[in-house]
């Protein structure tokens, strides 16, 4: 099988967790989105290694997980006290952004 | 290297702006008598500087060269010629007149005692010295990306002077009149940076051309003119001219040249008087300063190739800005078309690239100044004192205050060019300068003269004779602390206009250089004269 | 001797800084400080000239150089001063005069609180009258013109809370403005051409230019002589001039600043007579200019505006003698003194008249006053005689020569000038002696209250006095007002005379103004009495109108030559038509074009990039999914770029 | 183990290529399910599903520890994490896939595809060779591996994650934890609350009561006839189900009656000829009791369908 399919497939899942992110309006769905993002980049990484035959994509993949890990709890904190003080995980009510 | 004298000039200033805005809230008269000092001690130094220059001796003196930014060959190299000597005389003359005119315009309102972090009084002089610093900086510069970086710097200080310290004699209720007053400052900043971007542009091109030609980039004013006149710099006639474009562009802004000077008569009329001086007498110099020695000392070719346009928008600028001041019903809008009619006279003369015409034009550029700031400063005290701008709401002022009207008509008169009086001297040399190359646009010129009394006639009979008007009746005279500034004023006036030749000796040699420069000498007269 | 020069100019300009700057400290010396000085420089004068006789034709010029005033590249202008006999006559003159009348405004401006200044304004004005005269280069003789130009605005609107006298100064500066264009535009020939301006190489060497040159430079010293001399067209600010006082209106409108133009001309002969066309065009403002002087002296009835009139007609004469070239010049100074005394004595008759009249200056409130001043009706009756050149009198020599050299010129040109200069010196015969009439004799119309009549704006003075009239009480004047009257008055009688003594004149000038004998058509006895028959013509006439019949108190509507005449012959109506309103449209459209197009493409500018930004902030909308999207179409083009570059 | 070793190594075998292709398939299938379910729950579930598959997939490529960590790290603790705030932010909350901004959805598509083909263009264009595998780089040990180059050639980023993960526990601890910082308010300042803000104070009427059955959904009616609001719960308010029938005939309210107790399944007896009297007007509230007792749990739903059956016996027992 040729490991080009890996990399076919970290394409695939990071483009719909991409569409996702867009897509989808509660913050926490949009956030599952991301760590899809971040999985797929982890197996193109993972592929890599192996394709390469050194540990440093594995390292990177790791490390990424933990800044994932990382990120989600701080996320999913920013998510919760948000939906307090507005009822609400819509991404969109948090429009404040807005000139 | 010496004692780093023009370095001194300029900081200074610099140093006394950064004092005088730390004088704590409450001390506001300290802060004022601070920024007086300050600047009177400038103008002692600026008084050695012209000493100490030696009008026979080579173009630049009192050299300073450093490394600045070594990668892009930038330097921090002052030199002044007869020119920069002469103007950053007037700069330096100018501003204690300023500080002391503005004396109360930065004092708060009435009854109203600001916070302990709010100090508009320091900062109004902070500002005002701060100018005189860049100012004297850029007369001083002969790098050019030295001279661009205060050229534009200027502006900040300027922007906030205009904006933050308003005419309160201007408009009916404060909240319009702050309206209009950061409309003038927006108008001012916008239109000066939209030319002073073109302007870097040029810049940029010039350090390309040079680094193109030369191996290694330069700014340095006399480093690229005698390349070019060692002919081992030439530039293509389109690259020049474009550069000359973008040069002239940004000055033709701050002169200001007809048709883009509309920024004026906004800034003037809703900045305060003083504020109001420093612009025009000030500030606006270093355009037309910067058109004859950059303008013309880089781009020779271009600035003949641009000639003819150059004398029909001063001719424009002259006959426009007269007209449009007799037009005026305000009296700082008024005096703000004059100096546009003004501008053309300088940057006519400029472009006759004759001795008497650029001579003439140096000269113009510091009378005018002094009879501007004259004109003006006595305007301010009027309008202090009626609390309007319009004319209409003057008359009668001789009777009551005839020292103040006796001044009102002497500044005046020197805005029409009375002969003894300086601008006469000015506006002479740029007019014979100009018929001597150029017959007809010296001709048309001429005809600024009568406009010039008009409107400056008309002016003194609306506000100054007839019966008293309302609200005249009880206006004082000149107090002691206004006739300190246009006594000495109006002495100068009449000093330069008898006896002109220190002036035109130091001068001189720096015109002929800027000619050389251009290769252009004096038309010979016809007929040789029997002397 | 040099030295002397420069102090002759310094007295009375030290006068003047010391009587403005001085403050209210001075009010009670001040006019003595003026006057003082004023005679100050006069006995220098009078030094200089005993000092000139006392050297031979030859060798008279004396020349001071003080110091270089404005030494730009070939550009040298000095300050130096050129003492001639040429300048000597206007230096006596001048000050002379000029102290005379210093004198007499001591009494005349008695009770006016600004006295003080205004002997400084006259101080100022002799300063510069002299600085005139005395230049050796017309750009210093420019400055004069100038300086003279300043004094008589500040004069001319002394009483400046008369809003007409503000206006007529501001006119007077301004028309003398527009013949200043003159001036400076034939100084800036004269550089391009010979690369200086001082009198004596250009006037040298004007030979050597073309014809074409010498003619521009001639055109535009006519137009500045124009200007400051009140000849058509520039005329019109002469008249409106008499709103100043009366001291001032002797001085300067009618002996010694308005005729700063003859001066010019006469200096500047040399380039005349390398232009004939020049000195056509220079008789013909002077013919026209004697003409329309004379005609409104004939209709007015403001005794001051009668004599303004009658002055733009003489200096009409002037410059006609003027133009006639070396036949002319020396008759046209000659007449400018014997004008310069009779006409000073006139306008000083005239306001002590006014003085004794409580300001009222319409003749026709006037009538039968020669019994109440006697010393006025006598110097101004001299004065009379001269002006309309009686035999004997000093008015008579002049003129007559000045008429004579007309027909002199020979052809049909003569005949015109000739005939132009002989009808005006029927018309002066003509309204002179209206003058005498209505002022001195017939009844004494004063007693009974004015009718103002809306046309002639003249009766102001008397109508300010209030609702009821006061019937004033003619008196004679004070000594310090008569005495200079009587002096003017021997003047006028016996200048011409001593003048014309064996030509004495012309010879004290031939070195500097060359002379030559004009050979009339006719013998020079014919044109004498020709001159006397119309004399005696007009006199008639007046005689007939003014003399039998009383005048009435209140103007006939008249012809429409009198009404026009009146009008000033509708000179202001046409500037107003011509100029002034075209101006104002003019102003007034610019100032709409500025705003409206010139600034308006800016603002409009700036109201484009805001509207345009207005309509990108959409775009920023605050939903982060949208931004994210974005983000995702920049990766996109990002991966494509990267494979483009690629693939290249 | 030594299989994985195998698979690990530089060739592929079939059996990797299959499970390539069958666990591939469900992990597309997860990441779409994650994104399109209305439920976040059943996104979070897909979600984790996928992630299980990736950790195979690294362990297949010879990533045993990250595997691992995959599985439970992720899987078990960042889903954990997941579904937790999930249930704070409520679970039965199923959110619309209606597209609120304008052209939204369209760029997303569009951006979303152009991505992805470009990326799977540009993988298709770049060289990729066969695998190196990893068989020397594991030869000590895959953790010891990672641990060697983690310990010396990436220390400093490890230690930099290190602190990046102790902040963010703190940072989420700062932002979520809630502290009271005034005092709670007595009974009595409440009290003087409500009286303050002018609330009802007595406590709330009862609902409206009829001769044969009183219902909390009815509103009690005023002296005037009309109903009043305070009567009803505000929940059946917000739901809609207030019954008014202040002005019903009583035959219709007999009918309603006998409905309301045919759906909850009680005494066919009184439900003899419901449908002859009353006609359309029956069927109406039928319906609109219908409506009212729908959408909300599940089970209500599920015994309405138990009634319908309990009809069509009726049906065919006439």
């Amino acid at each position: 099988m040729n490991p080009v399919n890996y990399l076919y497939l970290a394409a695939l899942l990071f483009t719909i967790g991409a569409s996702g992110v867009l897509l989808r309006r509660n913050a926490i769905v949009v956030f599952m989105s991301v760590e899809l993002m971040l999985n797929a980049a982890n197996l193109a990484l993972v592929a890599f290694s192996r394709l390469h035959g050194n540990l440093d994509g594995q390292i990177i993949a790791f490390f990424t997980m933990v800044v994932a890990a990382a990120e989600v709890v701080v996320g999913l904190a920013i998510i919760v006290t948000i939906f307090r003080s507005r009822h609400s995980a819509s991404v969109d009510d948090a429009s404040l952004m807005k000139l | 290297m010496s004692f780093p004298l023009l370095t001194a000039v300029a900081a200074l200033p610099a140093i006394g702006a950064v004092a005088t805005a730390a004088v704590p809230a409450a001390r506001r008269t300290a802060a004022k008598w601070l920024a007086l000092a300050v600047s009177l001690a400038t103008l002692v130094l600026a008084a050695v500087v012209a000493f100490r220059f030696d009008p026979g001796g080579d173009r630049y003196q009192l050299t300073e060269s450093h490394t600045w930014i070594a990668d892009f060959g930038v330097r921090y190299e002052l030199g002044v010629d007869g020119i920069g000597v002469a103007l950053i005389a007037l700069t330096a003359l100018l501003i204690p007149f300023v500080v002391l005119a503005g004396w109360h315009d930065a004092d708060p309102l009435e009854g109203t005692e600001p916070d302990r972090r709010w100090r508009p009084t320091q900062g109004f002089f902070a500002l005002i010295l701060a100018v005189e610093a860049m100012v004297i900086i850029s007369f001083a510069a002969t790098d050019v990306f030295l001279f661009y970086v205060f050229f534009e710097a200027m502006l900040i200080p300027m922007y906030f002077l205009i904006g933050g310290f308003g005419d309160r004699a201007g408009a009916r209720d404060e909240g319009e009149a702050a309206k209009q007053r950061s409309y003038a400052a927006v108008k001012f900043l916008l239109y000066n940076l939209a030319g002073g971007l073109v302007m870097l542009a040029a810049v940029i091109g010039l350090y390309a051309v040079t680094a193109d030609q030369l191996g290694e980039g330069t700014f340095s004013l006399q480093a690229i003119v005698e390349a070019r006149a060692s002919g081992e710099l030439t530039m293509a006639q389109n690259t020049e001219r474009l550069l000359f474009l973008g040069f002239f562009l940004a000055f033709a802004v701050k002169a200001p040249l007809w048709p883009l000077h509309t920024w004026l008569p906004n800034a003037m009329g809703e900045s305060t008087a003083p504020v109001a001086v420093l612009i025009t007498a000030v500030v606006d110099k270093v355009g037309t300063f910067a058109m004859l020695r950059f303008c013309l000392g880089l781009f020779p070719e271009a600035s003949a190739w641009a000639t003819p346009v150059v004398l029909a928008l001063a001719l424009v600028s002259i006959v426009y800005g007269a007209l449009l001041a007799i037009g005026q019903r305000d009296i700082k809008r008024l005096i703000a078309y004059a100096s546009i009619s003004h501008f053309g006279f300088i940057v006519l003369g400029i472009f006759a690239m004759t001795s008497q015409g650029q001579g003439g034009a140096t000269l113009y550029m510091v009378n005018h100044g002094i009879s501007t700031a004259a004109l003006m400063l006595v305007a301010g005290f009027l309008i202090s004192r009626r609390g309007s701008r319009l004319i209409a709401d003057y008359g009668g002022v001789q009777k009551v205050a005839p020292v103040l009207a006796g001044t009102f008509l002497i500044g005046g008169l020197a805005t029409l060019s009375l002969p003894g009086l300086a601008p006469f001297v000015s506006e002479f040399l740029v007019l014979v300068g100009t018929f001597t190359r150029y017959p007809a646009a010296g001709i048309v010129a001429t005809f600024g003269i009568v406009l010039a009394a008009l409107y400056v006639l008309v002016l003194y009979q609306r506000t100054m004779t007839g019966p008293v008007g309302p609200g005249v009746e009880r206006m004082p005279d000149l107090r002691k602390r206004e006739l300190a500034v246009v006594a000495p004023l109006i002495a100068l006036l009449i000093l330069l206009g008898v006896f002109p030749k220190p002036l035109t000796d130091i001068v001189n040699p720096a015109v002929e250089h800027t000619l050389s420069d251009v290769q252009k000498t004096d038309p010979d007269p016809e007929v040789e004269a029997a002397k | 001797m040099e030295t002397l020069i420069g102090l002759l100019v310094a007295a009375p300009l030290l006068g003047a800084a010391v009587l403005l700057c001085g403050g209210r400290r001075l009010d009670r010396t001040g006019h003595w400080i003026g006057t003082a000085l004023a005679a100050a420089s006069f006995l220098l004068g009078a030094v200089l000239f005993a000092d000139m006789l006392g050297r031979e034709a030859g060798d008279r010029t004396l020349s001071q150089h003080l110091f270089s005033w404005i030494p730009v590249g070939g550009f040298q202008a000095d300050v130096a001063f050129r003492l001639d006999q040429l300048s000597m006559t206007f230096v006596l003159l001048i000050t002379g005069v000029g102290t005379l009348i210093h004198v007499y405004s001591i009494g005349y401006m008695e009770h006016d609180e600004r006295r003080r200044r205004f002997f400084g304004y006259l101080n100022l004005f002799l300063a510069a009258m002299l600085l005139l005269v005395l230049a050796d280069n017309y750009l210093l003789l420019y400055a004069g013109w100038e300086g003279v130009g300043l004094a008589s605005y500040l004069l001319i609107g002394f009483w400046q809370h008369k809003p007409s006298a503000a206006t007529a100064a501001k006119k007077a500066f301004i028309v003398n403005r527009v013949g200043d264009i003159g001036l400076s535009i034939a100084i800036m020939i004269m550089f391009t051409t010979f690369g200086t301006f001082a009198f004596s190489p250009v006037l040298e060497s004007v030979g050597e230019t073309g014809e074409g040159t010498a003619t521009a430079i001639g055109l535009m010293l006519l137009l500045a002589a124009c200007g400051k001399s009140a000849q058509v067209p520039l005329q019109s600010w002469l008249g409106d001039a008499m709103e100043g006082p009366t001291p001032v209106s002797a001085l300067i409108h009618a002996a010694t600043m308005v005729t700063a133009g003859v001066y010019l001309i006469v200096r500047s002969g040399a380039i005349f007579d390398a232009a004939p066309t020049a000195q056509t065009a220079v008789v013909t403002v002077g013919a026209v200019t004697l003409l329309f002087g004379a005609i409104v002296g004939c209709a007015k009835d403001d005794i001051k505006k009668v004599l303004a009139g009658s002055t733009m007609s003489q200096i009409g004469y002037m410059v006609l003698a003027a133009g006639l070239g070396p036949i002319g010049y020396a008759f046209a100074i000659m007449h400018l003194v014997t004008h310069g005394f009779f006409k000073a004595g006139l306008f000083l008759g005239a306001g002590s008249v006014m003085h004794g009249m409580n300001d009222e200056v319409d003749m026709r409130r006037y009538g039968g006053l020669r019994k109440y001043m006697p010393i006025t009706f006598a110097t101004f009756g001299l004065g009379y005689l001269a002006i309309i050149g009686f035999p004997g009198l000093s008015g008579f020599f002049s003129k007559d020569k000045i008429i004579e050299a007309a027909f002199a010129k020979g052809g049909a040109e003569g005949w015109i000038l000739g005939g132009a200069a002989l009808l005006g010196a029927a018309l002066t015969a003509f309204y002179m002696t209206r003058v005498m009439l209505m002022t001195f004799f017939g009844e004494e119309r004063w007693r009974n209250a004015p009718t103002p009549s809306p046309k002639e704006p003249s009766v102001e003075p008397a109508a300010e006095t209030g609702g009821e009239y006061e019937v004033p009480h003619p008196h004679e004047s004070p000594k310090s007002m008569t005495v200079p009257m009587i002096v003017l008055a021997f003047g006028s009688v016996f200048a011409g005379g001593l003048f014309s003594w064996g030509e004495a004149f012309v010879h004290w000038l031939e070195p500097v103004v060359p002379f030559e004998h004009g050979h009339p058509p006719v013998s020079a006895l014919t044109v004498t009495a020709a001159t006397v028959v119309a004399l005696l013509i007009g006199v008639g006439a007046a005689w007939l109108q003014y003399g039998r019949k009383p005048v009435p108190a209140l103007a006939p509507r008249g012809s429409l030559l009198t009404r026009a005449a009146r009008r000033d012959l509708l000179q202001d109506d046409f500037n107003h038509v011509v100029l002034v309103k075209p101006g104002e449209y003019l102003t007034r459209g610019l100032v709409y074009l500025d705003h409206k197009v010139v600034d308006g493409a800016v603002n409009g500018t700036a109201a484009a990039v805001g509207g345009l930004s207005g309509r990108s902030r959409r775009i920023q909308n605050g939903y982060a999914r949208s931004y994210a999207v974005s983000m995702l179409g920049g990766a996109a083009v990002l991966v494509a770029a990267t494979l483009l570059m690629r693939a290249v | 183990m030594n299989g994985t070793l195998l698979a690990a190594a530089s060739t592929t075998s079939t059996g990797e290529a299959v499970q390539f292709w069958i666990l591939g398939t469900v992990a597309v299938l997860g990441a779409l399910g994650t994104v399109l379910m209305r439920r976040s729950v059943h996104s979070a579930l897909c979600l984790a599903g996928t992630m299980i598959v990736l950790a195979v997939f690294y362990l297949a490529n010879g990533a045993y520890f990250l595997g691992i960590v995959q599985i439970v790290v992720y899987t078990g603790a960042v889903m954990m994490l997941f579904l937790f705030v999930l249930m704070l932010v409520g679970v039965t909350a199923a959110d619309s896939l209606k597209e609120t901004i304008k052209g939204q959805r369209w760029m997303a598509v569009l951006c979303g595809l152009g991505f992805g083909i470009l990326l799977v263009g540009g993988i298709g264009n770049a060289s990729v060779g066969t695998f190196t595998g990893l068989a020397e780089a594991n030869a000590g040990g895959n953790v010891q591996g990672l641990a060697r180059s983690i310990f010396t050639d990436y220390v400093f980023a490890f230690e930099i994650t290190g602190a990046l993960l102790v902040t963010a526990a703190v940072a989420a601890m700062v932002l979520t934890h809630r502290e009271r910082t005034e005092r709670r308010d007595t009974q009595r300042e409440l009290a003087e609350k409500r009286v303050r803000e002018g609330k009802h104070l007595p406590p709330l009427p009862a609902p409206g009561v009829y001769a044969r059955h009183n219902a909390v959904d009815i509103p009690g009616l005023l002296p005037d006839g009309t109903t009043s609001e305070l009567t009803v719960s505000e929940t059946l308010r917000s739901r809609g189900q207030v019954r008014d029938v202040s002005s019903k005939a009583l035959s219709d309210l007999a009918a309603l009656e006998r409905r309301t107790e045919e759906y909850l399944g009680r005494g066919e007896s009184t439900a003899r000829g419901g449908p002859d009297e009353g006609g359309g007007r029956d069927v109406r509230d039928a319906a609109d009791v219908r409506k009212d007792v729908s959408d909300d749990s599940p089970a209500v739903g599920r015994d309405r369908d138990a009634d319908r059956d309990g009809d069509r016996d009726r049906e065919a027992a006439k």
